[in-house]
């Protein structure tokens, strides 16, 4: 498997990777570890908009890339935004074989999963 | 591509891939490629080149029937352990067709084996898949168990690719004699160098060999065929087998020039079997020292691994060649794992991959490891340019790299 | 052994046979074999060191489909013709055998599609044995009479080996098309380097190239398959076929890895696949003025020859490479000829013959030549290294040789 | 195909190859060239014993070897004697393949056949 240089930058610094504690953060998680993708983001946000995301992933590369991409996009941007990109350009940006895509579609639930726990607070 | 890439090339660990070449190999060959050399073809009876061509052939076969105890007159040269495995499985298959049309092999084979097993299925042969236990290892009473009257090959390979873990084909081949009609193939692509391999003592009737695993070329490779009579044996299972008192019998796969007594047909590539032979004398008379050394290195670095916790041996570590050792790592993912190795570690999961979606290893999972942690897991293969400094870098950039994923992963 | 040897080694003019490895193509292969070059196994993609051979692997498939007109996806490495010519002729007769079973192929061909045809034939497929003129060529016509409503494959050679004829396979492949259902097979390994090969420009389906006739190894080759889909023709014979839309199918003669796309399964050999793919470059980039020098070359042994009297020419010299002349020797038996000549010219009969009885040539015979003029023939095979002093000395030896087993029997 | 040293060097040399003229001299030939082995023995005999012999043969070397040597061997011998050894004995001083040891019986018909010869005169 050869990766991208914008993968492999992403993969290796992981900017964003962690969680995050306190109240009011929002959390939400997609796929499993057992199917081989798991991704959780948190989010910090103020006044419907995001301060701060940290994502956890158990995931391939591309995953992991993209996740961590997500997560530094996404200080500034409103909670009900949909993702700054939509996996189609994801998967271009990050030169996602087509095998592949079905696992952005996991970091898309985890997003939104995320986004709308904050619905039940 | 890889930005992790420094100047040097990454630790080379991945030995049951492929090896390089030995100079001497390497030499040796090019003795026979261009017009200062053996160019000649083997088969051109005719001229002195041709004669000096066949002559190299011929004491390659030698070295080659010397170094795995068998005579020159059973080994056929094929392109590889692939070819070779085909050969073996297909030709014996379509020759007793009409004796019977069951075959028994494991689940842990290469798919060089399993992949002809699952095309005879589709000719309408039965193929019992024996599973070995938790630590890769069959027992020769599930060979025995799955004997039937109608059994003509048994199928089970000496050293496992992936786990290293050796199979007592001696055993299985008494077994299989005692049935009397069922042939014993032997993949031992993976033990030159590594084990012990004697053909004509285990008794098998057939086994594949590879050089590129014995650090000879890519390509070549051959098909021990036993001419060992067999005996007629007093309880043989299913009556009086008709063939029971003679050598194995194939049909061939390539047709054409006669070549390999009609069993292999096409040009026998000069340099590829000069190289193989020489390959196999070396690696047998190495072999002691280089098992001795590497068991070492091998403990070194599985003593350093299991520091990380989280960490599983795979295979039979005390039935095993000493230069494979395959660990899985809870908490973290299989193609991440290599991806973050990469840039300073060549190593495998197992089983050369060519889709873009990693497959946990049907040998893991056959152990019962389960589908994450045969998806996390890591093969190492030292070789003869192994050294402690390897195994150090190796376990650094491992530990590392685990740390760094399971700490994204939230494990 | 043979006391006529003196210290230089005898001229070579076998180069049909096989060719010596061009130094260029040694260096290359070289490259790719120790450790310090690219050893790596090209199916491994989880490191650098495989990523780099399949790297090289590619651009040698890529060298290979321009020398010979064809896209890289339909180049499937081989272990050479034989195999090719197995692979394209079992693997489409197996696969179209509901569509029918008949073939079509010519008395001239290498035995490596005589025997592959002879095995069908034994598996239940007909096939039809066209003969060529006293020439030696096959008359497109014949080829359209032969076809029948259930014929799948059609396999004529490009380049006969013994003769050196060149059949019109561009106006062979014109008539399978209009048939429909008859795909066509070109054993091409005599052509690389020799006369214009153009895949996709002849309509060819199938072809088989060897690496060795043509300055490259011993043990590689290639099929070719057509990805190219063959259109519908309204005069097609048989109705409708089901397959007239699509690119042609094959099944597998290994399986295992999963290599060439499931066609071919076995390690790919990096330093042989190179080899051929530098090989083939630079004997198309030469070709032409090989084709002008050797001609000349060979017009004068032609001419000094016939001094002797009593000689035949075999096959249609308007339409062959320049690269071989192949002779018949009224008055002189064959086995002697080539003894008596050996010592200081290394030349065939034609075909490789591993038995001690040399058995008269079934091409010749094909061509009307009768049994001993067949067998009392030297096929001269000039190549890269052959200069005027070669030709000029073979002469002298043929003559001398020629005249004194005349005088021994009374001709 | 390898020659011994032997059989080469008679293939070479053809000691007694050719024919002899005159009255007296006793011919035999035996096989055929469409066959590809054809021998001729001519003897010159004198109260029944050989004084010379010569042969032609279109054949192999193997044969060609024999028969030069066995005329070699003739000058001195009763016309009525046998050949100086068998066939089997030929073939093992000549290293002659066992696919070949029919063209020696060629050769033994060939001698046969000028030696008898003689009868009819
Ligand atoms: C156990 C086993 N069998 C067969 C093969 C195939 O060998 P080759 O690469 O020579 O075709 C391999 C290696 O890939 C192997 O490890
Ligand atoms: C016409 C033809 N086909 C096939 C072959 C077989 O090729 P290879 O030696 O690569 O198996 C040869 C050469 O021997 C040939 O001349």
């Amino acid at each position: 498997m050869r990766y991208s240089a914008l993968t492999l930058r992403y993969f290796e610094t992981v900017p964003g990777a962690g969680a995050l504690d306190g109240v009011g953060i929002l959390r939400g998680a997609a796929g499993s570890r057992a199917q081989g993708t798991w991704v959780q983001f948190d989010l910090q946000v103020s006044s419907g908009t995001i301060q701060a995301a940290r994502f956890l992933a158990f995931a391939c590369p591309h995953t992991i890339a993209v996740a961590a991409w997500i997560t530094e996009q996404a200080a500034g941007r409103h909670l009900q935004m949909p993702l700054p990109e939509t996996v189609e350009e994801l998967s271009q940006r990050f030169a996602v074989p087509i095998e592949k895509r079905g696992r952005l579609l996991i970091i898309e639930d985890a997003w939104r999963a995320a986004a709308q726990s904050g619905e039940h607070h | 591509m890889n930005s992790l890439k420094v100047a040097s090339r990454p630790v080379y660990l991945d030995h049951a891939a492929t090896t390089p070449v030995d100079p001497r190999v390497a030499a040796a060959m090019a003795q026979c490629l261009t017009a200062e050399g053996e160019f000649g073809n083997p088969g051109s009876t005719s001229h002195d080149y041709g004669d000096a061509a066949a002559t190299l052939v011929e004491k390659a076969r030698a070295q080659v029937a010397a170094s795995v105890g068998a005579h020159s007159d059973e080994v056929i040269w094929t392109s590889g352990a692939t070819e070779a495995n085909n050969l073996a499985i297909f030709g014996a298959a379509e020759h007793y067709a009409k004796s019977g049309r069951h075959i028994v092999t494991s689940r842990t084979e290469h798919k060089a084996v399993l992949d002809p097993c699952r095309e005879l299925q589709r000719r309408g042969w039965r193929v019992t898949y024996l599973a070995p236990d938790g630590d890769g290892l069959i027992d020769p009473a599930q060979v025995a168990a799955a004997l039937q009257p109608d059994t003509v090959l048994v199928s089970i390979m000496h050293v496992n690719n992936e786990i290293g873990v050796v199979q007592d084909v001696a055993a299985i081949a008494a077994i299989c004699a005692r049935h009397g009609g069922a042939w014993l193939h032997v993949d031992a692509a993976q033990s030159a160098g590594k084990c012990a391999v004697d053909f004509a003592g285990f008794g098998v009737n057939l086994m594949s060999l590879s050089a590129h695993k014995a650090y000879g070329p890519k390509g070549v490779g051959a098909l021990l065929v036993s001419r060992r009579d067999r005996g007629q044996h007093g309880d043989a299972a299913g009556g009086a087998r008709s063939f029971a008192h003679t050598h194995i019998h194939l049909q061939a796969l390539h047709f054409g020039g006669g070549q390999e007594r009609g069993l292999r047909a096409g040009t026998v590539p000069t340099h590829q079997v000069v190289g193989m032979g020489l390959a196999f004398e070396l690696a047998d008379a190495g072999r002691k020292a280089e098992v001795a050394r590497l068991g070492g290195l091998r403990e070194r670095l599985w003593q350093g691994l299991q520091l990380l916790g989280g960490t599983f041996r795979n295979g039979a570590a005390a039935h095993s060649v000493p230069q494979l050792l395959n660990v899985s790592f809870e908490g973290v993912e299989g193609e991440s794992l290599l991806a973050a190795v990469r840039g300073r570690l060549a190593v495998s999961t197992g089983s050369a991959c060519t889709s873009a979606l990693q497959e946990p290893s049907y040998v893991l999972r056959a152990l019962g490891r389960g589908e994450v942690l045969s998806e996390s897991s890591l093969r190492f293969g030292l070789g003869r340019t192994t050294c402690e400094q390897d195994i150090d870098t190796a376990l650094a950039v491992v530990t590392e790299a685990v740390s760094r994923l399971r700490r994204i992963s939230g494990a």
